[in-house]
């Protein structure tokens, strides 16, 4: 165990190969800090024994310092994610946005931590809460909340909605909203880089695709078929459960068994499995950064059973009486953008004048986005018809009016490939 | 008789509530419907009155909750399963379809299996594509299941009594648009037959025929064409399977013209095969053919117009209604 | 031009085979298609040539090697997955029908999804109520996918290469009844584009529509019927999606007589869609309804006269033909 | 470790719970016994610490024998299974036999030492190589042979088929041909008695559910749900996995992560999980008997990796190139049926020519089912339409001529439950 329990996340490795004899549950009454632990488990230490990463660890319980630069942009995104949250909570009651809306606040260090250690050219996929893997990968806010606003400027043209953010540029495979529909989606996005490095580009690329999932879809058979098929065909696949320890109003105890420990799932795969403290952004990095190097290294998938909480509810309909208000403040308390500004202050890095300049900054862009997107025009009518095939046929309208789809431009050939050697 | 206004999901409430208090071989499972009363509030108050062993929180596993209470009905039990969206039954597709409607046939007659598979059917309200199924345009296809599809408190109180008490497989279809809204439904108790479609509203001109939600947007073309002078008889077909095919023959030759509103897509959808079996019924009575109002054959799109224009609508029945009698 | 007779798996092999050479995108993956050579041997030798990270044996998880194959699809490569049975689909319904068919739709036109779903489909062969499925009746009420089923080992060749090149995603039906069946395959590379339908007999008393194998059925009445002075004129379709629905028209507006003939089960199938459609499009022409000729709407029996029974053959669609000429 | 390799089945329980300190790979290379061992795993003894069963162990490697009587029947109904398999070998190729169908040779001792430790009360549920349950569970060869036959007097009047072999009154419900689809079904069948004893009948029944399946559908997400629930909902379901090392050709470490070492899978739910060899009835029932009573006593699952072989192709029309014929011939050596006739003679409870007189006997009574079933009649064509619904309605026979179904006379309410205290 960390000295200082606020530290919490010790990388854990935990495979039946590894590190066997070390009984995984003498901790498990330990909570991460305070009285409230909704996952049943604090977080241990154990050796970190994953072959080819530089060893970065926690000092007194503080995960070290990142490079001035990146330490204020995991700052300023995560400060937009949560911005962004709440006002997309707003414009949900204003009945701007309709349907479903999964709000990340609480959890932004994930997403924020999570993309800056990948490549830009890594794919990523998640579920249906969303928004902050939108931004941290870099879809703008803009484009953001105009899709949720259902208009045409929306990523989607409006099309998608709050759970399906889709951004190409940035790699980002979409949000789904069949609860662990994404993690065989995801296996194949990571078996797309062995794919084409072997078969097509000749090593180069090294890409690893990463899948992001709730820790209510660790009960869905897709998740199991996934892992399993990760672990034996070898995929650079690294597979983050965002443990919020609640699925809608189910603790995690009360659906999952092992749920106190998630990382026993992995290990039926034989795959290697870290436990990571999600409320803190350098810890999230630095640990997402060596795992991802070694799976890049080595094109062995992860797991990594990712503590976290979400301090809304899950949808905007949802009144929280499955836990206590104590319990959120405690999370709260533990909040990850606190926990870097406090940080970068006591570094000296960021003033409050400066935080007070970002936060200011950061508040236009999200009220900027729903200005754009009150603006944005709904998408034309026509629009109902199109990107329904890349090569259009259709549609049957029923027997009144059969005829021809308008349908959308070609997609070129999609993600354009290292010479496919195709006389396409 | 006391004229009592309550909501489609009390209704539903009510049915589930008096048929476990009737047969203790009756429970419900699904997500949520326990602690949390029901991610609709559909099951509101049942764990304080039947208990946690009758009242049964779920993971989220549809295949394996499905597959576990068909193991259980054929035992003898009699589960209501409830998928919070019928959108989330494609993951459990294998046991509803596989298992439930053909254990009877395969056991040789051996093993029957009495459940309710229930939940929120159709789109609308933006959930867009992945969220918005109308499993109809699926699942009618299969045999050895009934699918009952209600139009309001009324119905879905009466079906589902009779849902809980068949003792083969039906898929229950609930509307989730429709879950806040009031209707008349005795105090008294009562039960909806299968296959009995309802004459929502009489008419001599036209026919028109459907199921669910959109019955009540047909009622809705019904008054806005009432004006014009269209007279509509409107069908609540009430079961999608069994077929009241009768009723409606019997409606055709009266009016001699046909319109089926269904919100499935069209292709293979229980509208086609409305029209095709009211082409057979009634081949020399029809004036026009079986006109066809469906969702666009598209996926269903999040944006509000874009979606608003995807469904079926009273404005397009009303469209489908003048071009059934060459006014368009 | 060689004349050259192969079997209809060795069509299905060399279509891939041909494919899998000229674009390095395209792989195949499904249980025991590598080192077993295939279940049904369709992938016979393509281990040998293609290797191991091309030719790829998958593990029983049908929902996850399909959401595995959509992912890389989404990422630009081109799968084929075969399903050693279409009636083992159904695990997979979720991938198969929540995402490739609507990826393109919910990303507003960003990620498309080029991929073949193909295998067995259709019941024969008595192996029972789980392992007989005709997932046309199913999935081609979904929109966003592409449906084939080919009728003989020409047709097999030719449709799967267009559907390996197709960029949308492609349901493609085979039949285990025909994988041994042999038929004239042209040496010289030919593609046969989706949506039009082949007249496989030309005739003027009668139209009769079929898809897949029951189109050899109809070949076969026809002959019988010939002999009785019917004159049968039998429309191959091909594809169901897309329904060559003009060519049906075409035919019935001449004949203006139409029988249906679809294994899938009658309600709500595309036998339906296509009687709906033809009464809808042709509705001074039809000098008799459409009438369809289904497997019968009960789950697969095991039994070799029941199954005899249960399909659609050429006794039935005689006595459907003899009917709507008015001659029964 | 045993002493002699050729004991092969100590019960070994495995959870994280239990024995976490305990290295669960160290015997990973050694074989049952000879040079092949397809499961990749040797059977090592762990002290097992199953509480409240009666503990009964092999002592210098063999199996306590039971009671003379019960000993014969195990081996007669595993002779029975035998000559039975051969016989639908033969009427397969006769063509009299349709469809697929799946021999059960070699598994034996599965069937019937798991049977043997059930009440005939507690339901059951197997996979789609069904013929050695049904005959284990009570059916008489008579309507399995005629089931296969498609004839009327088959379990199922010939409308199941080889692959779905019910019968209500040994409580069989059911071979089941979707890979895996059983598992969830079986875990219904544990609520079931569950439910009833504590909803219905006050506790009386006390029955638990067995369910069976490949090692294949290991690999299939309704295995893990299943699993899950039965663990979360302290089921009293036993689920055996007959782990012949195969899923068509498919070697387990080809299709099965952790393939060598199935039971992490159960651990991933924190089920109790066991290995026992399959290749001794008396392994199989002594170790069945007590997972079965500590299941009863409990409400706990287990799940238990069977070892096994089958020595025939998968169905039949493999040519089983994927393993050698040497392979073959070193399981077939450790036959059960040659065990058990080895054991009772050394015990002086079977003479050779008692031996063969039951082989006689049993010849016979397979060769009666074949001649049974060719003399049954084929189901009546109106059996087409019965049977569809308990309360008929229907059918759709297209648009030519709808009509009514003749349909199946009322079942009357199913298995007759303690007073269900109903008005119905
Ligand atoms: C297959 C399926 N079943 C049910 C749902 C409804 N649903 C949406 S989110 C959710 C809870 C998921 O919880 P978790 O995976 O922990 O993610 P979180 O909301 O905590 O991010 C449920 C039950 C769904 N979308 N898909
Ligand atoms: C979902 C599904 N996929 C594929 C099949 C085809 N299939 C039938 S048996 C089998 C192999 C199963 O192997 P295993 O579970 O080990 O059982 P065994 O045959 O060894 O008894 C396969 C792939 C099926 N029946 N169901
Ligand atoms: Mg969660
Ligand atoms: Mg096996």
């Amino acid at each position: 165990m960390l000295d200082s329990p606020a530290a919490g996340g010790g990388l854990v490795m935990n495979t039946l190969m590894s590190s066997p004899a070390q009984p995984a549950s003498s901790h498990a009454s330990s909570p991460v800090s305070g009285g409230f632990d909704v996952h049943g488990l604090g977080i241990d230490a154990r050796p970190d024994t994953a072959p080819g990463a530089v060893r970065v660890s926690p000092t007194n319980g503080q995960w070290p310092m990142v490079e001035p630069g990146l330490a204020l942009q995991f700052l300023r995104k995560m400060v937009l994610v949560r911005e962004f949250e709440v006002r997309c909570m707003q414009a949900y009651q204003d009945k701007k946005i309709g349907g479903f809306c999964h709000v990340y606040i609480g959890q932004e260090a994930v997403a924020v931590g999570c993309n800056a250690a990948l490549r830009p050219d890594d794919p990523m996929v998640t579920a249906y809460r969303d928004h902050g893997h939108a931004l941290a990968r870099g879809m703008s806010a803009r484009a953001c909340m105009a899709e949720m606003f259902g208009k045409v400027d929306g990523c989607a043209k409006g099309k998608g909605g709050s759970m399906h953010m889709f951004d190409r540029a940035n790699n980002l495979f979409g949000g789904h909203g069949i609860v662990g529909a994404q993690v065989p989606l995801g296996v194949g996005l990571a078996f797309a880089c062995k794919y084409e490095d072997e078969v097509m580009a000749g090593g180069a690329l090294k890409r690893v695709a990463m899948s992001f999932l709730g820790d209510g879809a660790l009960n869905q058979g897709s998740f199991h078929e996934g892992m399993n098929l990760a672990g034996l065909l070898d995929l650079p696949a690294i597979i983050v459960c965002e443990n919020n320890g609640y699925s809608m109003g189910t603790a995690i105890s009360r659906g999952t068994t092992m749920g106190h420990q998630i990382t026993a799932k992995a290990q039926a795969y034989g795959i290697d499995a870290y436990e990571v403290d999600g409320m803190d952004v350098l810890s999230v990095y630095h640990e997402m950064h060596r795992i991802v190097e070694h799976c890049r290294a080595t094109s062995r998938p992860a797991f990594v059973d990712m503590r976290t909480y979400r301090y809304k509810g899950h949808s905007m309909s949802d009144p929280r009486k499955y836990r206590t208000r104590e319990e959120e403040a405690h999370y709260e308390a533990d909040d990850p953008i606190g926990r870097l500004k406090a940080r970068l202050e006591e570094e000296g890095i960021l003033a409050e004048a400066g935080f007070k300049a970002m936060l200011k900054e950061v508040r236009a862009e999200a009220k900027d986005s729903v200005e754009f997107s009150d603006a944005s025009p709904a998408p034309d009518l026509a629009e109902l018809h199109t990107d329904v095939f890349v090569e259009p046929w259709g549609p049957y309208t029923g027997s009144s009016d059969p005829k021809m789809l308008g349908g959308a431009p070609r997609v070129p050939g999609f993600r354009a490939i290292s010479n496919p050697e195709t006389q396409l | 008789m006391t004229v009592r206004e309550i909501e489609y999901r009390d209704a539903l409430n009510e049915a589930m509530s008096e048929e476990m208090r009737r047969d203790k071989r009756v429970f419900l499972l699904g997500e949520e419907v326990a602690q949390y009363d029901g991610a609709y509030k559909v099951s509101r108050g049942m764990l304080a009155e039947f208990g946690e062993r009758r009242i049964i929180d779920t993971p989220i596993s549809e295949s394996g909750f499905a597959g576990m209470a068909i193991g259980a009905a054929m035992m003898g039990l009699r589960p209501i399963v409830e998928f919070m969206s019928w959108s989330f039954s494609l993951v459990a597709a294998d046991p509803i379809l596989n298992n439930a409607p053909k254990m009877l046939y395969m056991s040789g007659g051996q093993f029957g299996c009495p459940i309710v598979f229930r939940g929120n059917d159709g789109a609308g309200g933006q959930l867009g594509s992945t969220h918005s199924w109308c499993v109809e345009g699926l699942y009618s296809n299969v045999p050895g299941l009934k699918m009952a599809i209600p139009s309001n408190p009324y119905e879905a109180k009466g079906l589902l009594k009779t849902a809980i008490r068949d003792d083969d497989p039906v898929f229950f279809l609930e509307s989730e648009r429709m879950l806040g809204t009031k209707g008349h439904v005795p105090e008294e108790e009562y039960l909806i037959p299968f296959g009995q479609a309802r004459v929502a509203r009489t008419g001599k001109d036209i026919t028109l025929v459907s199921f669910g939600r959109p019955v009540n947007f047909c009622l809705e073309a019904a008054e806005a064409l009432a004006k014009e002078g269209v007279d509509c008889e409107v069908l609540d077909m009430r079961t999608i399977r069994p077929l009241d095919i009768e009723s409606i023959v019997r409606s055709v030759k009266k009016t001699n013209r046909c319109v089926v509103v269904d919100q499935s897509w069209s292709f293979g959808s229980p509208g086609s095969e409305v029209a095709a079996q009211v082409h057979a019924r009634c081949f020399d009575d029809l004036d026009n053919f079986v006109h066809r109002v469906h969702t666009a054959d598209v996926p269903t799109p999040y944006a509000t117009n874009l979606e608003a224009e995807y469904m079926p609508n009273a404005r397009r029945i009303t469209e489908a209604v003048r071009a059934c009698l060459y006014l368009a």
